[in-house]
């Protein structure tokens, strides 16, 4: 696996990132600066990690979307690259219409840093191969702007083409309406491109991967990367 | 010129910033507030001296950055 | 530019009564006549002023501060750099400093705590260390008062908003509430920086010819002083009143530190200090101080958000997120194309000379011309009158009725605003960026952070009963630093030093002048008993409303360390093990 | 009637959203953007039906709980 983590000025889970992917690819990620107009040659993975881009300023990841290197990362989805985007990636992969919907305010109008459950909605994808379907399994969130939003006819269309990738759930696997913090609609917590090589959530699985920093609940999903991206090189 | 860009949720997308000032007020003992919509508002010294430009200059930042327009409406005064 | 014309003095009975309005005492503006030989510029009153005031001078409570144990063989530096260093093993260093922002909070607690967090980021990047942790002590008013609601909430709402968009976890902190800070609360906030042993960075400014080099944000009519309205009269524009508070920029200050830290990678560095209060005035005056130089700034390259700035504003805008730097010769250009990747300002202000002065040229004047060795030698320096607290007698139990019973008491005590959950205030602060948060808030008796790529973690804490102080000063100053001491043993790590806050009331009331003196009394024995000693600290007096002074808050923020994360111990019940209270109850 | 409040940064304070938003327009291509500041725009249904009258509430609500008078200043409109 040859990641690039993208580095915005405001950028600051990139070392969490970095860490998560060295673990489980056993090679740190490359680290590009917003200005690069390119990627690196043999990318096969872009990250575009947690942070608050240009200070969040006018609204999440406004911002970065326009930023040079978003180009390139446009092109290299298009042609079929792997792109995972987290929080304020998330954010980043909405505003530059890679992704459907927009993340708003949370409902409580708070940052919310806790603990929360998903739910694995679509199992056998590049970044959820090493879940079963309906797997649940423990995150962190850190976001003040997490709640997904799409208007019914999107939500309908993810739904029906299976590109919900995770849910909030409560611990037993109930998308309740409690283990929903931040009021996204229908508990959406990532979502996934049509061809399923774009992934854009919230929550922070590169923080758990760790037995030392609260468990390794997140690591299934770069073991996941690890296993697509060898099985289908770039 | 100036302009001004005014960014309101559109109809229909959740405000919870809205609803808690219109909680808020109510709390603070004002009566008779209806519905309250929470925006934001860009103003701009442009170098166009045109209004017609200026305005369809004002009209495209909102277009391509300002405003999202997945979520959001704008509109736009020259003054 | 030459040496040229002197600065323009003010007519002696506007810089007398200026001089009052600016907080010098007729004795204090005395020296400044004596030091000038003659009658102050505007510019050179508001030097004067500022590097006097109780906030840069420490003029009340210095004398004290001397009795705190400073040394330890881990200790790298001690008080007297913008944060303090030690040795925590490795080849690295932990350096960590606490520092109050209670009066800004109060007026506008959103902006004043997440211009604190921003301040104490900067005091602990600049040493060249990269912040992992921060934390806070907090004291709000009678919980049940609508003010001390909006306070509280703007505070954390400030402090999660700074901390969290910079990226560096806030992992622990401590809230009391007291009627006594209904009009003043306290706003505290620590950060803990890495960095490696043989790298620290200081503000001892050396080479004649150095440029000095301004880096960050834009400087503004920010926090001007408590004399905004007297200087409203000089400048031409009498415009609105402005507001006294700063606006913080994390994002800004997101970029310095990586800034700066990709500049402290290389060789380029002499020295450098962040501005803080009256920023241009005490970074300049201090860096230059330190290293027996003279300094000469030309202002009209200071980069500046707002037009016609007078030279007195600019020295003493409290703009945020902004650092001076004395760089090598030659060495501009390296370092500009680092800032500039960074989207930040960058401007060569002056240069540092033999002379022992400070020259501030702007527009062609010289408005300023000051000896900086006097500037500090003759800085006002009080013993003031301390009045010993009174001792409480002893509390008979046999006096205190139980009026609810054991059961409801608990309840009580478990429910009161003191000892309740802080939950709701740490699910707003991102606990966990940047990967190496072993213990979160709530998880241990002091927060356990790991650093990268080691083993080693740091054990965090902040503590202080404020009412303990209040009724013994010196037993409660034993009993802070005390319990940041166990609360570091109790997770498996070794204490090594702390770092202080001492916020008290007014310092010319005798009373309140015993209750500092008892408290650094105490402070001094159990650092001494637990080898535990003071490497940084900051001083807030005057914390009164109406003649009310706050309860006497020495806070302590402790440092540990842990030499294996994966032994440390937390609170959390393990089922089947027995429970044993050690200690005499 | 519907009371429009605009809420921005008071002269001279600092703007950090307004200076991004400036910046990220100058990347974008757009020339001869100058200052750019950035506020808030609340609108307020109100059953007052007095023109004179709901902007005086509009007003009070401003002063006590939509501006932040330290730092902001604002600007009532009634429609
Ligand atoms: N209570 C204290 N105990 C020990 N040292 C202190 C105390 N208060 C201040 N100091 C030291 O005095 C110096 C000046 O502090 P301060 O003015 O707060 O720093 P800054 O210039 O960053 O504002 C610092 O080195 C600080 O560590």
């Amino acid at each position: 696996m040859n990641a690039a983590i993208i580095v915005f000025p405001g950028t600051n889970r990139e070392r969490d990132m970095a860490i998560a992917l060295e673990r489980a690819a056993g090679r740190p990620p490359a680290l590009l600066f917003h200005r690069e107009t390119e990627l690196p040659r043999g990318t096969d993975l872009v990250v575009l990690a947690g942070g608050f881009s240009y200070g969040d300023y006018l609204r999440c990841g406004a911002i970065a979307a326009h930023s040079p290197i978003m180009r390139a990362v446009r092109e290299f989805a298009a042609r079929g690259g792997h792109v995972l985007g987290v929080c304020n990636g998330f954010q980043i992969l909405c505003e530059a219409q890679m992704l459907p919907g927009a993340l708003l305010r949370n409902a409580s109008l708070r940052f919310l840093s806790m603990d929360c459950h998903l739910r694995v909605e679509r199992a056998g994808t590049p970044f959820t191969g090493r879940w079963q379907q309906g797997a649940v399994f423990r995150s962190v969130m850190a976001h003040g702007d997490g709640n997904y939003f799409a208007d019914a006819a999107t939500l309908d269309r993810l739904e029906g083409e299976g590109l919900v990738a995770f849910r909030y759930c409560d611990a037993r696997g109930e998308a309740t309406a409690e283990a929903n913090l931040n009021g996204s609609a229908r508990n959406i917590a990532g979502i996934l491109s049509p061809n399923l090589r774009v992934l854009g959530l919230m929550p922070h699985p590169e923080n758990y991967v760790d037995p030392l920093l609260g468990g390794t609940d997140g690591l299934p999903l770069f073991e996941s990367l690890v296993d697509a991206l060898a099985a289908a090189p770039a | 010129m100036r302009a001004r860009v005014t960014v309101m949720p559109k109809a229909g997308v959740l405000d919870p910033q809205g609803k808690a000032i219109g909680h808020a007020l109510a709390n603070l003992g004002f009566a008779g507030v209806g519905e309250v919509r929470a925006g934001k508002v860009i103003e701009l010294e442009l170098a166009e001296s045109d209004p017609a430009k200026a305005k369809a200059q004002a009209e495209e930042m909102a277009r391509r950055l300002l405003a999202n327009l997945v979520i959001e409406s704008y509109r736009v005064e020259i003054a | 530019m030459t040496a040229d014309s002197a600065p323009q003095p003010l007519p002696a009975g506007r810089a007398r009564q200026l001089a009052a309005e600016f907080g010098l005492t007729p004795e204090e503006y005395g020296r400044v006549l004596a030091i000038l030989g003659r009658v102050p510029s505007l510019t050179e009153l508001g030097v004067f002023s500022v590097m006097w005031s109780e906030h840069c001078s420490y003029k009340s409570s210095k004398v004290w501060l001397r009795e705190l144990p400073t040394r330890a063989p881990w200790v790298i530096q001690g008080p007297g750099e913008n944060a303090g260093v030690i040795a925590i093993g490795d080849g690295l260093a932990a350096v960590f400093k606490m520092e109050s922002h209670n009066h800004p909070s109060f007026i506008e607690p959103y902006q004043g705590a997440a211009t604190g967090v921003g301040g104490i980021l900067r005091d602990v990047f600049t040493m060249g260390a990269r912040p992992v942790a921060n934390l806070n002590a907090l004291r709000f008013g009678d919980p049940k008062l609508p003010l001390t609601r909006r306070i509280l909430d703007g505070v954390v709402r400030g402090i999660g908003g700074y901390g969290n968009c910079v990226g560096v976890p806030t992992v622990g902190g401590e809230v009391n509430f007291h009627p006594a800070y209904n009009g003043n609360p306290l706003v505290n906030a620590m950060t803990v920086g890495i960095a490696r042993a043989d790298r620290i960075f200081t503000a001892r400014a050396t080479g004649v010819g150095n440029p000095v080099v301004y880096v960050g944000s834009r400087t503004g009519r920010d926090g001007i002083h408590g004399a905004t309205m007297a200087s409203a009269e000089f400048s031409a524009d009498a415009e609105e009143k402005r507001p006294t508070v700063q606006i913080g920029d994390p994002f800004t200050e997101k970029l310095l530190i990586e800034a700066c830290l990709e500049l402290m990678a290389t060789d380029a560095i002499v020295a450098i200090q962040d501005m803080g209060a009256a920023g241009l005035t005490s970074s300049s005056v201090e860096m230059a101080g330190k290293g027996g130089m003279g300094i000469e700034l030309d202002l009209d390259a200071v980069p500046q958000r707002e037009e016609g700035m007078s030279a007195y504003e600019m020295m003493l805008s409290e703009s945020q997120e902004r650092m001076l730097m004395i760089l090598k010769p030659g060495r501009e250009a390296e370092a500009e194309a680092i800032f500039r990747k960074w989207e930040l300002d960058f401007a060569v202000i002056g240069r540092l000379t033999d002379t022992g002065r400070i020259v501030i040229r702007h527009k062609g004047a010289v408005e300023a011309d000051i000896p900086l060795a006097p500037l500090e030698s003759e800085a006002p320096l009080y013993r003031r009158p301390t009045a010993e607290t009174p001792k409480p007698p002893p509390l008979d139990p046999a006096s205190v009725p139980d009026p609810v019973g054991i059961e409801e008491a608990l309840r009580r005590l478990v429910g009161s605003p003191d000892l309740c959950s802080r939950r709701w205030i740490w699910d707003q602060y991102d606990s966990t960026v940047g990967g190496q948060t072993v213990r979160r808030p709530g998880a241990a008796d002091a927060a356990i952070v790991r650093i990268e790529g080691h083993r080693r973690a740091l054990a965090l804490t902040t503590d202080c009963t404020p009412r303990y102080c209040a009724a013994d000063p010196e037993e409660g100053g034993k009993q802070a630093v005390a319990e940041a001491w166990r609360n570091i043993t109790a997770t498996g790590a070794t204490p090594l030093a702390i770092t202080d806050n001492m916020n008290f009331g007014n310092p010319e009331k005798p009373e309140i002048m015993g209750q500092f003196a008892g408290c650094i009394r105490g402070m001094a024995a159990a650092c001494r008993a637990l080898d535990f000693p003071v490497v940084s600290g900051n001083v807030s007096l005057y914390n009164e409303t109406e003649g009310r002074a706050i309860l006497p808050t020495p806070a302590i923020g402790g440092v540990g360390v842990i030499e294996d994360a994966a032994r440390a111990i937390g609170l959390a019940l393990v089922p089947g093990c027995e429970l044993v209270l050690v200690g005499a109850t």
